[in-house]
């Protein structure tokens, strides 16, 4: 049964690599495709976590042993991301029929599975695959809503990207010329003789700033606002809600497994902080939807970066509730932005217009700024009780950024919601005022059905997270688990 | 003021990470994982070449990756590029020694490429380069003969066989009980040309699908528009 | 699972909040939420021992999430917040059927969304009176904020201007108070009461400091005091009618709720008495004081230039939670008294002037006080209602505004705090003042000619109306029974007890007794009553008109009164110089966010994306390697 | 059989040489294309570096040519890895080249800040937001922003 | 590794730096592209001698051949082909003090 978890990974690549052939005899077959793949992945994954299979196992790929050859690594988070992406590769999915269908439809079942790898993997460098397979799927996805502007953000954010795979790869190759292994497992073993040192630090801060480009790390995030409000809505609520979580995730790893530096955390906290202050701070001024959302979305990763700098499981736990939370507002909001994406000006009154897309608003919003039934509210209890336990003085800047960046936020997500429930400009019939697409708003609300429930089952979801971290903090069990089989890694 | 800085910083990054890797042991690396490998890959693999069983053995995977990638690459461009109103316009109608040269070359190329992609468990070489060596055969005629056009339909038919092809062999080792991508079929005859079991396969897969790519991509960055 | 009363109110207001949501749009929705008010009442009447020194009642209800623990549950405290919260929301709502009802329906505005955010906020009101540990606090805190937000942003236009400051501030002060909260989970590793009591006679000062500081900073924000009032007058003013009754009388005194809760009960006003300033000679609880006082003064002297009667009101309800806080910050027997008494004479009267605005307001269709004049020939029964509610808010006997304002002024006399005393009388000074323009302005002169056929408010509202002011009158002459609560409640936080009787307080500094009081008062009319008409004293009725002026007979339709511009000479002596001070400290902090905002985003759109990356791996990598 | 020091020298400073004077094309291009061709070569740097990671003195490459025992062999891991990166950069570079051709095409410039203005404006104009601004006039062109509404009760009521 | 091994790495170094500069420095695309190859080229043989050969037949296929490929039809398709460097208007690394910076 564990080896059909491998499934998730290849199908999506199996269906892209058809897809043209089959779209080019029956386009109405080919549509069903990826749909049809992804639901099967949804439920593969489904079934692992129901099964009660013992998590987490490791699967090595092509049956060689891990420290030589690749292996998955499947605990409770992985898999749980692995199922969000699944199931978020659907409720994104391309549906429109055109032209471009099959090169669009591949394109997002590749950029599904290789955010499945990046969530399943256990080899650094098969990290950097999939990582640069997500980058130009997202190239293609962002560049194919085919205005001129969606290809000039594409080629910004390509060459920054690219850069940032340079770097990537360069702290991959000091940590392989130190160490002779990639497995993180292995890594994991030899870290505290071999990477606790300047070389490993160096290399841990290339590749955070290379991973960091999809991560939404200040600063070398400037890409997100102009992609954002360029691409299709799916492709930015994929790539906000989603790909920047799994980017996230590799630093986790890397953190929790390798890099225990309190250089490495400092660098993190301050960068996070910066992030916070700017993304909040130019959200409140931007003009149009999509561009606050992005600069939301990169004050919320800075957010999560603080807790990603606090070292204990608490903060692994703050970092989860954050990343997940998130993961649901911002896809959420983003679906909203479709049809809700021009200027915000043009907003006023919508309310009438859309009722239901205005509630949603509304309701996101609230969770995003920390409402207390709301999970948003617990997210961020569990980031500043862990924040004020820390000794070092920056962890208590970082709390009050956290704080003052949380008022900055409402501020200016009720303005907006001030204006959706306003009256109408005066010159513009009720008609003219912009609705999200029926679809769109079924899928946004969807995400906040989803909230509500969190909500409602707060408990249960708090202990499922908790065990999540719990699982995620051990590094001494990912190390066992991986080399289960061979009993130790020489 | 800005052009300076920025010579002098990635001058200092460049110095910096220069004295960073001036630590480490250079020509005695560890080769904990490369050792290993190097000792168990050619009974475990049957290629003589180590690079080849790492790279469609061990690391398998990432090599799946890599086509993927190179297959979004292609996929991205065709999608920005598009399709329509696009003749080979405005290339040169080639001389005497490029026409007859290229009909020549086509052949041989091929010959090559293949060689190249069967003998890559064995020698340097493999599906890569193999696969180079056909998108360039396959492009000589368009550069020679401006008005032909490469058979796009075709072209995509080879390429998803032959990614979708690399894959079943990972998964037939699935169904067969074995971890996905694991090598079949290898016989203890080290060093000769069906040797590593499914492994040339996966070269002939990875040949193909990167000749295939390589060639629409380079068409389609051959063609120039009607629009513009 | 047994329901406890406690348990019981909460199904109740839930039940209320559900009818609101489902049947609000039917017309009877607002008699039928009165009543689910007026049965809240009688379960929280089921907890009345509670009153009178009962033990506290816990709720079923607890949660277990990320391991913490809430709990919900009502003490003496809470039940005298929930008292005057559920009194007012029930007479804000029964003044709010009938006519009111209609009009507001007329006119566009949304009466289902109306008695939603009433019944809103009523529910978490009662969540947040009902807390039992910190962070069911800061959830009712959240709650109240929000529903408090629905309800002010709904008339929209202005109102929802004045909601977004108050959210954002609100906001500030929910953020400080989370800041705080972490702290003390840290220091105290639980967010239980009796954890933290424990905890807070360990802390370290600059700990304390910091947690006043931050409590203080959020619970002030929503009581407005001093520097974080701008929010509340507009914010208020603008809430519909019967809304701002309620938000008036009760709201903002959640903010000393939870103060009382968390900084006397929890801090202890002892260890907030320790932390000194350094190089001067004032501490915490000094500071505290100056504070409220500062908050008497200012608000009611911006009150007096007010031109519109909702906003005056609404400036007034600031400076009068100055009182309170003054009250409890001297926190000795009568002063503790003081202030949670005025707690609740304040939002008697504060309902009844808001309430008798809004009648002027549904008859005549303007609260400008340029606008109006002469209407207590017109409205008799609505002045009435408003000159007992304008003196209970100046503090004169007989009504009950001068019980609690005479138990903070003896106690600060008591205490030896004469610089304090001489400010509160100052604030109270500018009090009559303006409540003398609000009358003078609206019921006294020369009745306009538009205003000519103006009725009577109706009974709907005339009859809340009437209630109030009866209460208003009964506990100015009988304040034994309100105090009879506030000791159980002073007792509850830990605070001194006085001697209380029927007719007031009894101490060897003085005691007061207002049923005398009102007695002599009443002789003294009685007394005048008799010379007038021994005296031969006789009236005569003639009209407003039958006079002249300059020479000239006066005409209906020429203005000799003068009300415009009221205190003109007044505010040219006193103002000036504070005026707009706070607006532009507001103004200037906006204005810094807007400055940085804009560098940010220029931040983000210069083209040089590269060069930052490039900047960063090098520092970052210079600084790990230097 | 000498190990000497130049010899590492120089295979870094090529590497991370490499890779600095890409960045720092990236950095200092004004010309789309030129910053494309110096991603290639920051590519390549990091490659050298992978490549470097694997070598071994006095060792041959990883093929066997004679079965049994063989002289020690370099790490053949890395170079599978570089064989990878390779593949991929070429990957990424069509693909930034053919959105390059799309850019000239529409906007009829491949200079580095007229496109991002360009860009700009097209996101605004399709947004629908009116530029008041332009990101190179000064703060003070800007219109001063209207008088806050809590003026007003300071004045004296609403009229 | 021989001395002579020892003296083409170091010449390779530099031809694959020099060439690098130069793929900044010159005025003509064309140039630009011809120096990338030349440094693909120069890494190919860089590779041999570190006992890579695979690497070096993908890099000569790849950077120098397959990529210079794509990059020359790019720029042809952008309409910088041009032999001539003197009429390419484009400015490479723009001199300083010239007109407003994007800085």
């Amino acid at each position: 049964m564990s080896d059909l978890i491998v499934l998730p990974l290849v199908l999506p690549l199996f269906g892209a690599f058809l897809l043209p052939i089959v779209m080019r005899t029956s386009i109405s077959i080919g549509a069903w495709i990826g749909p049809a793949i992804l639901a099967y992945g949804c439920w593969i994954l489904g079934d692992q976590w129901m099964s009660g299979t013992a998590l987490p196992f490791s699967l090595a790929i092509g049956g060689f042993a891990p420290p030589m050859g690749i292996n998955l690594y499947i605990d409770s988070l992985a898999l749980l991301f692995a199922f969000a992406v699944q199931l978020l590769g659907l409720l994104f999915w391309p549906f429109k029929i055109d032209q471009e269908t099959a090169r669009r439809q591949a394109l997002m079942l590749l950029l599904v599975a290789a955010s499945t790898g990046l969530a399943l993997s256990g080899d650094l460098f098969n990290l950097y695959v999939f990582y640069e397979l997500v980058a130009v799927a997202t190239f293609g996805l962002i560049a194919a809503s085919g205005s001129s502007a969606a290809y000039a953000s594409t080629i910004r954010y390509l060459i920054l990207s690219g850069i940032g795979s340079v770097l990537t790869l360069l702290g991959i190759a000091l940590i392989y010329s130190q160490t002779g292994t990639l497995n993180l497992a292995h890594l994991a073993q030899l870290a505290p003789e071999q990477l606790n040192n300047k070389l490993g630090l160096t290399a841990f801060l290339t590749i955070l700033i290379g991973v960091g480009v999809k991560a939404e790390l200040f600063p070398v995030n400037t890409w997100a606002p102009e992609v954002y409000a360029t691409a299709a809505s799916r492709v930015s609520a994929f790539l906000a809600g989603l790909v920047s979580k799994l980017a996230l995730l590799i630093i986790l790893r890397l953190l929790v497994l390798i890099f225990h530096q309190p250089e490495a955390v400092q660098v993190m906290l301050v960068l996070g902080i910066l992030g916070v202050i700017t993304g909040e701070l130019a959200a409140w001024r931007a003009k149009d939807v999509r561009r606050m959302l992005a600069f939301s979305s990169i004050g919320q990763l800075g957010m999560i970066f603080i807790a990603l700098a606090i070292p204990e499981q608490g903060g692994l736990l703050a970092v989860l509730a954050l990343t997940f939370h998130h993961l649901l507002i911002k896809s959420g909001l983003f679906m909203l932005a479709d049809g809700w994406g021009g200027a915000i000006e043009k907003l006023r009154g919508a309310a009438k217009r859309s009722p239901l897309a205005a509630a949603i608003f509304v309701l996101f919003s609230l969770s995003l700024i920390g409402m207390p039934p709301l999970p948003g509210f617990w997210a961020k209890f569990t980031l500043i009780t862990q924040l004020a336990a820390q000794t070092s003085p920056l962890y208590l800047i970082g709390l009050t950024v956290f704080l003052l960046a949380t008022v900055i936020e409402a501020a200016y997500l009720f303005r907006l919601a001030a204006l959706l429930y306003g009256p109408a400009a005066e010159d513009t019939p009720i008609d003219t005022i912009p609705k999200p697409a029926g679809l769109s708003l079924a899928t946004a609300s969807l995400f906040g059905i989803g909230l509500l429930a969190a909500a409602l089952f707060i408990t249960p979801v708090g202990d499922l997270l908790s065990h999540v971290a719990g699982q995620a903090a051990n590094a001494d069990l990912y190390i066992n688990t991986v080399f289960a089989g061979t009993g130790g890694s020489q | 003021m800005r052009n300076l800085t920025s010579l002098l910083f990635a001058g200092g990054l460049g110095f910096m990470l220069l004295a960073i890797a001036s630590g480490l042991d250079f020509g005695a690396p560890p080769m904990l994982v490369g050792g290993a490998i190097q000792s168990t890959a050619p009974q475990e693999t049957g290629a003589t070449n180590i690079v080849t069983s790492v790279v469609l053995g061990y690391r398998g995977i990432d090599t799946l990756g890599e086509l993927s990638i190179l297959f979004a690459a292609a996929a991205a461009a065709g999608l920005v590029l598009g399709r329509r109103h696009t003749t080979a316009g405005t290339l040169t109608e080639g001389g005497f020694v490029l026409k007859h040269g290229g009909a020549m070359l086509f052949p041989l190329l091929m010959t090559i490429g293949f060689y190249i992609i069967f003998h890559g468990h064995l020698t340097p070489g493999g599906g890569f380069q193999g696969g180079v060596i056909l998108a360039a055969a396959f492009f000589l005629p368009l550069l020679a003969r401006p008005g032909a056009r490469l058979h796009h339909g075709m072209l995509s038919v080879i390429e998803g066989f032959a990614g979708s092809s690399f894959i079943l062999i990972g998964l037939a080792a699935l169904s067969e009980g074995e971890a996905f991508l694991q090598p079949m079929l290898v016989q203890d005859t080290l060093g000769q040309l069906v040797s590593a079991g499914t492994l040339p396969l996966l070269y002939l897969a990875v040949g193909l699908k990167v000749g295939a790519e390589l060639a629409g991509l380079l068409s389609h960055l051959a063609q120039t528009e009607s629009e513009v | 699972m047994t329901l406890t009363p406690l348990d019981e109110l909460f199904l109740y207001s839930g039940i209320t909040v559900l009818v609101a949501l489902l049947l609000g749009r039917r017309l009877p929705a607002g008699w039928m939420v009165t009543i689910l008010y007026g049965i809240q009442l009688l379960a929280l009447m089921k907890m009345a021992p509670l009153g009178y020194g009962g033990e506290p009642i816990s709720s079923a209800l607890t949660f277990e999430v990320m391991g913490q623990s809430l709990s919900w549950r009502f003490d003496a405290l809470s039940w005298y917040f929930a008292l005057i919260t559920l009194g007012s929301a029930l007479l804000s709502s029964w003044y709010a059927c009938g006519e009111w009802e209609q009009r507001f329906r007329q006119s566009g505005g949304n009466l289902w969304l109306f008695h939603l955010a009433m019944t809103l906020n009523v529910f978490s009101m009662l969540i947040l009176l009902a807390s039992g540990d910190l962070l069911s606090l800061f959830i009712g805190w959240e709650l109240v904020s929000w529903a408090g937000f629905l309800l002010m942003a709904m008339a929209g236009g202005v109102a929802t201007k004045a909601a977004m400051r108050y959210i954002t501030y609100a906001m500030a002060g929910a953020m400080a108070i989370f800041g705080g909260i972490a702290l003390v989970y840290v220091s105290a590793g639980s967010l239980q009461y009796e954890a933290i009591l424990t905890a807070a006679s360990q802390m370290s000062t600059a700990h304390l400091w910091m947690l006043v500081i931050l409590f203080g900073a959020g619970f002030g924000i929503k009581m407005g005091l001093m520097p974080f009032h701008l929010w509340q007058a507009p914010a208020y003013a603008e809430t519909p009618g019967p809304g701002s009754a309620f938000l008036g009388a009760i709201s903002s005194r959640m903010g000393l709720f939870a103060i009382l809760l968390v900084l006397v009960k929890l801090f202890g006003i002892v260890n907030i008495d320790s932390l000194k300033i350094p190089f001067t000679l004032i501490d915490a609880r000094d500071l505290l004081a100056w504070i409220a006082v500062f908050t008497i003064i200012f608000p009611t002297f911006t009150a007096m230039k007010q031109n519109d009667a909702r906003q005056l009101l609404a400036w007034h309800g600031i400076g009068q939670g100055g009182y309170m806080l003054l009250g409890l910050v001297v926190a000795d027997a009568m002063g503790a008294a003081g202030g949670l008494l005025h707690v609740f004479n304040h939002a008697t009267y504060q309902a009844a002037l808001f309430m008798a605005v809004t009648a002027v307001i549904h008859r005549t269709g303007t609260a400008d006080l340029n606008k109006l004049g002469g209407l207590v020939v017109r409205m008799p029964l609505t002045f009435m209602v408003l000159l007992v509610g304008i003196i209970g808010l100046a503090g004169l006997p007989p009504m009950n505004g001068f019980v609690s304002k005479w138990l903070v002024y003896r106690s600060l006399l008591n205490e030896g705090m004469p610089l304090l005393f001489v400010a509160a009388v100052i604030g109270t000074l500018g009090t009559i003042l303006s409540v003398y323009k609000l009358i003078h302005n609206i019921f006294l002169g020369q009745l306009r000619v538009e205003h000519d056929n103006v009725k009577e408010a109706p009974w709907s509202m005339m009859i809340p109306m009437l209630i109030l002011t009866a209460i208003i009158f009964i506990t100015g002459l009988l304040p034994g029974i309100p105090l009879a609560w506030v000791a159980s409640v002073q007792q509850a936080v830990g605070l001194p007890v006085p001697d209380y009787t029927l007719g007031g307080v009894e101490s060897a500094s003085g005691s007061l007794d207002m049923i005398w009081v009102i007695g002599v008062l009443f002789a003294g009319f009685g007394i005048g009553a008799l010379i007038f008409y021994f005296a031969g004293g006789r009236s005569k009725r003639v009209h407003q008109l039958d006079n002249y002026a300059g020479g000239h007979f006066l005409t209906a339709d020429v203005r000799y009164q003068y009300s415009d511009n009221f205190y003109a000479g007044l505010m040219h002596l006193i103002g000036g110089w504070y005026r707009g001070s706070f607006l532009w400290l507001e103004q200037s902090v906006k204005s810094l966010v807007e400055f940085l905002s804009l560098g940010m985003q220029g931040l983000y759109r210069r083209a040089n994306a590269e060069f930052y990356l490039l900047s960063t791996a090098l520092f970052v990598i210079a600084w790990v390697v230097i | 059989m000498m190990p000497e020091i130049s010899l590492e020298l120089i295979l870094y400073t090529t590497a991370l040489g490499l890779i600095s004077i890409g960045l720092a094309g990236v950095v200092l291009s004004r010309h789309l294309f030129r910053m494309v061709l110096a991603l290639v070569i920051a590519e390549a740097g990091a490659n050298l570096m992978l490549v470097l990671a694997g070598y071994r003195w006095d060792a041959v490459a990883p093929i066997l040519t004679t079965l049994g025992e063989h002289p020690p062999m370099v790490d053949p891991v890395p170079q599978a890895m570089v064989l990878t990166a390779i593949v991929i950069g070429v990957g990424i570079q069509a693909l930034a080249v053919s959105i390059l051709i799309r850019i000239r095409q529409r906007y009829g410039t491949l200079d580095r800040s007229q496109v991002a203005e360009r860009m700009d404006a097209e996101i605004a104009d399709t947004a629908g937001i009116p530029r008041d601004v332009s990101q190179e006039s000064p703060l003070g062109e800007r219109p001063l922003p209207s008088l806050p509404d809590s003026t007003v009760e300071i004045r004296g009521g609403h009229s | 590794m021989t001395q002579i091994e020892l003296w083409m790495v170091m010449l390779l170094a530099l031809m694959v730096l020099s060439a690098a500069v130069m793929v900044l420095l010159v005025k003509n695309h064309i140039a630009a592209v011809a120096a990338a190859s030349v440094v693909s080229l120069g890494l190919a043989l860089l590779f041999v001698l570190m006992r890579a050969p695979d690497v070096a037949m993908t890099e000569a296929a790849v950077g120098a051949g397959l990529s210079s490929l794509i990059l020359a039809l790019a720029l042809r398709r952008l309409g910088l082909w041009r032999v001539d460097g003197v009429k390419t208007q484009v400015n490479l690394i723009k001199a300083k003090g010239e007109g407003h910076q994007d800085a």
